[in-house]
């Protein structure tokens, strides 16, 4: 059995029961309450839960975030909205230098049990401070967690584990997805370890994650029109990689794309490119492609954005160059 | 200059002649009508991403950039279209930018959050919040350090006062004493979250104190009182050589973007702004007082709306940027030869800003 | 409390019993001999990296700390020895920290700047400028939510008043009526910056007053006004059920760091400051009031003196932690058993603080 | 001829050159006045060129560098000095969201001349908070160019094209190089576009930049001694990345370790990984390898802070696991 759902509900649904079921969990961020939620989200939230946990904060992106980390320390589990990765570089300090290094640092006598969750990526026309994409960043940093819920399944269900980590967990959600639909299956379930296989294939591995998944499908889908069956693996967990996944569909496929929404250089999609020729570079039947983003603001007129974004007909060319 | 939350209606006589009062009210008809059109044109899908409208607030801009020279320097937030058109940007080029059009001001790369112009000093168009106070800083610094007479006016909302940013801005432009006006517009809410949950101190002129900044309020829906506020504190600007702090009281009429449900006001407080709306109760000031005629303002008006018309004809007609350049601008293209070694730093590369 | 720069000597008796009095004397002796050693030991190459000296702050911490009750929270800076000592850390688990030894409060990860206990409930040792105010607000909030009387003190320079992480944070610790003591150091220095070269208002309480948030002013180098300013301040942070900001004025004897040339003050200066030293004058006074004896004094003295041996002598014997524990703790250790799914939370986590 | 002068003076030097030629240049950050410098790289300075143009800072890096990016908008040339890159962290939105995208943004109407300079990397014991290596943050972001000036002559030399150039210039200078001595021939010069080889070899190509190198020519001293040729690139400019000089280097030895002080994942390292898988694949007798950074924030103690970091040792084993 299952039931349908999108992934914005999949998502709230998830905090709502976050709310219900642990009295230490609270929500903070910009216009999360009375407005309900930039991307309404948390809709309703602060009717049934109260001001207190439903807090509105000014806008005061490193000061409300380094609060988010402290509340932690003092024992509560808070989920902190940072509207947008583009607004999370001010908080960036306080994620790196606290949040990220604390437990080290004190020689593991604190720990930061902290949600932060925000928006991320291109396609709406935003323009270049609104369509960050950002995940390789935070990816870099030891000490996090990173997590980039691709499906309803994962909107779902990875927020509960991601709450229970004593660590800081950062959750990357693509705002091209809060719309998708899907069935939410009775006995869904989700980790926050390892990455997962979307598609079957053969022929050619697609590894990606989030806002890149539905395209990535959407080229398997083309490919598989004609005569081509990749394989589609989903990262899900930015930091720490499952290398193993990543390991087990070089070994499938011989032959990789890497899909990424980050800018070309520096992108995780390099690192997922190392990762290959570090373990898995002798069963390469040839040098592994990435489609990124062009190394540019994003524009905001359409034909631009979408000539600066990955897109299903980049991912089946790249496919197609390299089977020859 | 009014209280906070005063409602009195404006007392005295409007001090100007008839035609600057009339250029006043033009610019903030051709505002009302560039964004009710704006609004429609959103509806229809020909303009997308974010779009912040200015209706309500007009006064604000027309007021403050009537009172600045045509070379001060200008920065704003991406609720900006009504400073840009003030500053006196062609409203084709506004419209096109809004489209994605090559024709646009920044030739379809900005949109509506984005628009700049280096002819007028305009800096942008800045969609983070706060991003602009540094900036306006710096653009100061870089007049006092030239020997300019030049001021900066920078435009930020009630909800950047609680960034990190203005507080550094202030403080700098302060300390440095530099020829920066900081005017915020005062609708009384960042996006859903109304100013007595944003700041622990509503009023903020006692913010600007606290740099040791003098500090002006005026009631934002009343253009007579924005213009003289704003001259005021030109004048003050100049005679304390240093930063002043002006803040206009105001509101937005309409949603934060198109994607605002608006559960966080209630109508009936907005239809009581709506009452002070700056355009008609200008309209009614300056009839009362002989200074306007219904023929004229509806010949007004409908100039206004022959220009957005011209605009949108001119945005449609208009083309799109070849994909091939998409990389162009990314960074300024190399000069003809490499430089040579030695240390010298060569011939000065382009001007900024550069007329592109 | 006295007015900026006042010079003038503390005026009437000590108002503390000989015992009290003498714990404040004594801690002050303890931080100053610490220190006086820590600068020997960095000469010597047995502590590294960047170390920042209190002398001549001592007053400050000592005083502000009796105040508080033991399961209050403290944040501080990378000048935190004297607080950390204060709190009731182990000197020589302080000294073995700097010494960078597996006997040291973080295990020798943190060093000098990051001293950390969470039985004292010290928070760090944070080494970005500004950087521990976010944390103290979230801090409070957390005692605030889970209807504790715990207040959280946090202390900071006057060079992070210039900060953004400053204005965020005291206003969301006003607007939200958080229990937290902010506590200024203002040295008139950060590095070498004066504070009338980073301030625009060097009334710093002038600028608490712009978040509504009540302030105090304390004499920073004499015990018994910081130590009753601090407990007017708590009374009034309960009563205002709010935070409450407080300026101790003080000085630093030593360089800012053991890299700094100290080419921005004058030696008059540091002279003239060091005459107000909190330890000889407070001496002074409680000799004058019989509440002292030399040889109490020297027993004092000696006893901290034995205590700084034996904190070197535990530093010394100390080990090194295993390399092959480098990456032990960047994440806490996985639970055993791996989560079913089906969205229910699970068994809580270890809380936080987690008694390492 | 040549001169002798350490990695300090160089700096020093060309900053004074550039202050003494150009009217419109001046130098503002926390300390650089009245302190001299936090790494005493502007003593006297202040004497010299007066309070306007060597502007002390308050503490407020997202502020001044934004302050720096609109008086470089204005028509100065300001180098603005961000202590070091842990700082930065506080000003990233004014260098993302402003300085790197507001000439694409406004359609090419606006540059931003601007130069920032940062101490960067480890190795002084300073621990979790002091201690970064983000120059691949950095290198990630378009609209700027990235330098990392590893000898005495790129120091005296990469500021002034970086002045002279139209767009944003980040200078990386390691914390560990200020104190190098070197030899400055009479007719040095600098470019900042390509990479730079600093020892030919033909067994294996060590590529690195910033405060590794010396680690890379002492491991390279090493090999030599047990027979093995490494050749030594420096990257020297790490946005846009030389790939010619990389591909060149692939080419000539046929194996690759690339030496980075940044954490493992993520790390500029894996962006020439990448590089290499993409344009030189077939050229590589093995997988390339790196030695990067453990991720762990980086710990007080000296063995363990060095544990942590590359070391010649590391790279001496890398190069000899690989050579079989
Ligand atoms: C740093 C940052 N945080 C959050 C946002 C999202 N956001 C856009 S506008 C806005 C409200 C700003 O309110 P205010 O400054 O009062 O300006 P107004 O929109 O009322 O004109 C918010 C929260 C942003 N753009 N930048
Ligand atoms: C964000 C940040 N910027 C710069 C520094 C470098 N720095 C360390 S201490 C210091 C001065 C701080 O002065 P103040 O806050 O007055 O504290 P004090 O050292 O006087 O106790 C500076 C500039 C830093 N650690 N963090
Ligand atoms: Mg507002
Ligand atoms: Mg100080």
């Amino acid at each position: 059995m299952s039931r349908k759902l999108s992934y914005r509900e999949a998502m709230r649904e998830a905090m709502h029961e976050a709310l219900a079921n642990d009295p230490r969990v609270f929500l903070m961020g910009e216009d999360v309450g009375r407005y309900g939620g930039t991307y309404a989200f948390s809709k309703g939230f602060l009717d049934e839960f109260g001001p207190e946990r439903i807090r509105d904060t000014p806008l005061s992106e490193l000061g409300f975030v380094g609060a988010a980390i402290g509340a932690a320390l003092g024992g509560m589990r808070p989920i902190v909205e940072v509207m947008t990765v583009n607004f999370s570089l001010l908080a960036l300090d306080q994620i790196v230098n606290t949040a990220a290094a604390l437990r080290h640092m004190s020689g593991g006598q604190f720990s930061v049990p902290l949600v932060i969750r925000m928006a991320t990526g291109a396609g709406r026309q935003l323009a270049a401070q609104h369509s960050h994409s950002l995940e390789g960043w935070y990816a870099h940093i030891p000490g996090i967690k990173v997590l980039a819920p691709a499906t309803i399944e994962d909107a779902r269900g990875m927020l509960a584990p991601a709450l229970a980590d004593p660590d800081p967990v950062v959750i990357f959600e693509h705002a091209g997805l809060f719309n998708i639909e899907g069935d939410l299956p009775d006995d869904w379930s989700a980790d926050i370890r390892s990455a997962r296989v979307r598609r079957q294939g053969k022929d050619v591995a697609i590894i990606t994650h989030g806002g890149s998944l539905p395209k990535a499908l959407a080229a398997a889908q083309t490919l598989a029109e004609q005569g081509i069956e990749a394989e589609v693996l989903d990262l899900r967990v930015l930091r720490p990689l499952d290398s193993e996944s990543i390991a087990a569909a070089v070994a499938k496929c011989r032959r990789v794309v890497v899909v990424d929404e980050g800018w070309r250089s520096g992108s995780l999609a390099a690192e997922v490119m190392a990762r290959i020729m570090e373990s898995a570079f002798y069963e390469l039947d040839a040098p592994v492609v990435r489609v990124c983003s062009e190394e540019v603001p994003i524009p905001y007129a359409k034909h631009l954005e979408d000539a600066a974004l990955p897109q299903p007909e980049k991912i089946v060319a790249a496919v197609k160059e390299m089977m020859g | 200059m009014t209280d906070h939350h005063a409602a009195a209606p404006p007392s005295g006589p409007v001090p100007w002649d008839k035609a600057f009062a009339l250029r006043l009210l033009t610019d903030m008809l051709r505002i009302r009508r560039m964004e009710e059109k704006s609004a429609e044109l959103y509806g229809a899908g020909k303009i997308r991403g974010f779009l912040h409208l200015y209706i309500g607030e007009e006064a604000t801009a027309v007021g403050a950039l009537h009172a600045l020279a045509p070379d001060d320097n200008i920065v704003a937030t991406y609720r900006e279209h009504g400073h840009a058109l003030v500053r006196g940007m062609e409203m084709g080029s506004i419209m096109a930018e809004m489209y994605g059009k090559h024709e646009g001001c920044a030739r379809g790369h900005g949109g509506s959050m984005h628009l700049f112009d280096a002819r007028t000093r305009l800096y942008g168009g800045n969609a983070i919040v706060g991003g602009g106070l540094p900036l306006a800083v710096g653009l100061a610094l870089a007049s006092k350090m030239q020997h300019e007479q030049r001021i900066t006016a920078c435009f930020f909302g009630d909800g950047a006062v609680a960034e990190g940013a203005f507080h550094e801005s202030l403080n700098l432009a302060a300390l440095w004493k530099l020829p920066v006006l900081f005017c915020c517009e005062n609708n009384l809410y960042g996006m859903g979250t109304a100013l007595e949950r944003s700041e622990s101190q509503t009023d903020l002129c006692a913010k600007a104190a606290s740099y040791n900044m003098p500090a002006l309020r005026a009631d934002g829906m009343d253009i007579v009182a924005v213009h003289e506020a704003s001259k005021q504190a030109l004048r003050t600007l100049r005679e304390s050589a240093g930063p002043v702090f002006v803040e206009y009281q105001t509101y937005r009429f309409r949603a934060h973007s198109m994607f605002d449900a608006e559960l966080y006001r209630q109508k009936a407080e907005i239809e009581e702004w709506k009452t002070r709306g700056p355009i008609h109760t200008f309209t009614a000031r300056l009839k009362a007082e002989g200074k306007l005629t219904e023929e004229e303002f509806l010949a007004i008006d409908a100039a206004a709306n022959e220009e957005v018309a011209a605009a949108v004809a001119f945005a449609e007609a208009g083309t799109w940027e070849p994909v091939d350049d998409l990389l162009k601008d990314v960074m300024t293209p190399p000069p003809p030869a490499p430089r040579p070694g030695g240390g010298d730093a060569g011939s000065p590369p382009a001007a900024a800003p550069c007329e592109g």
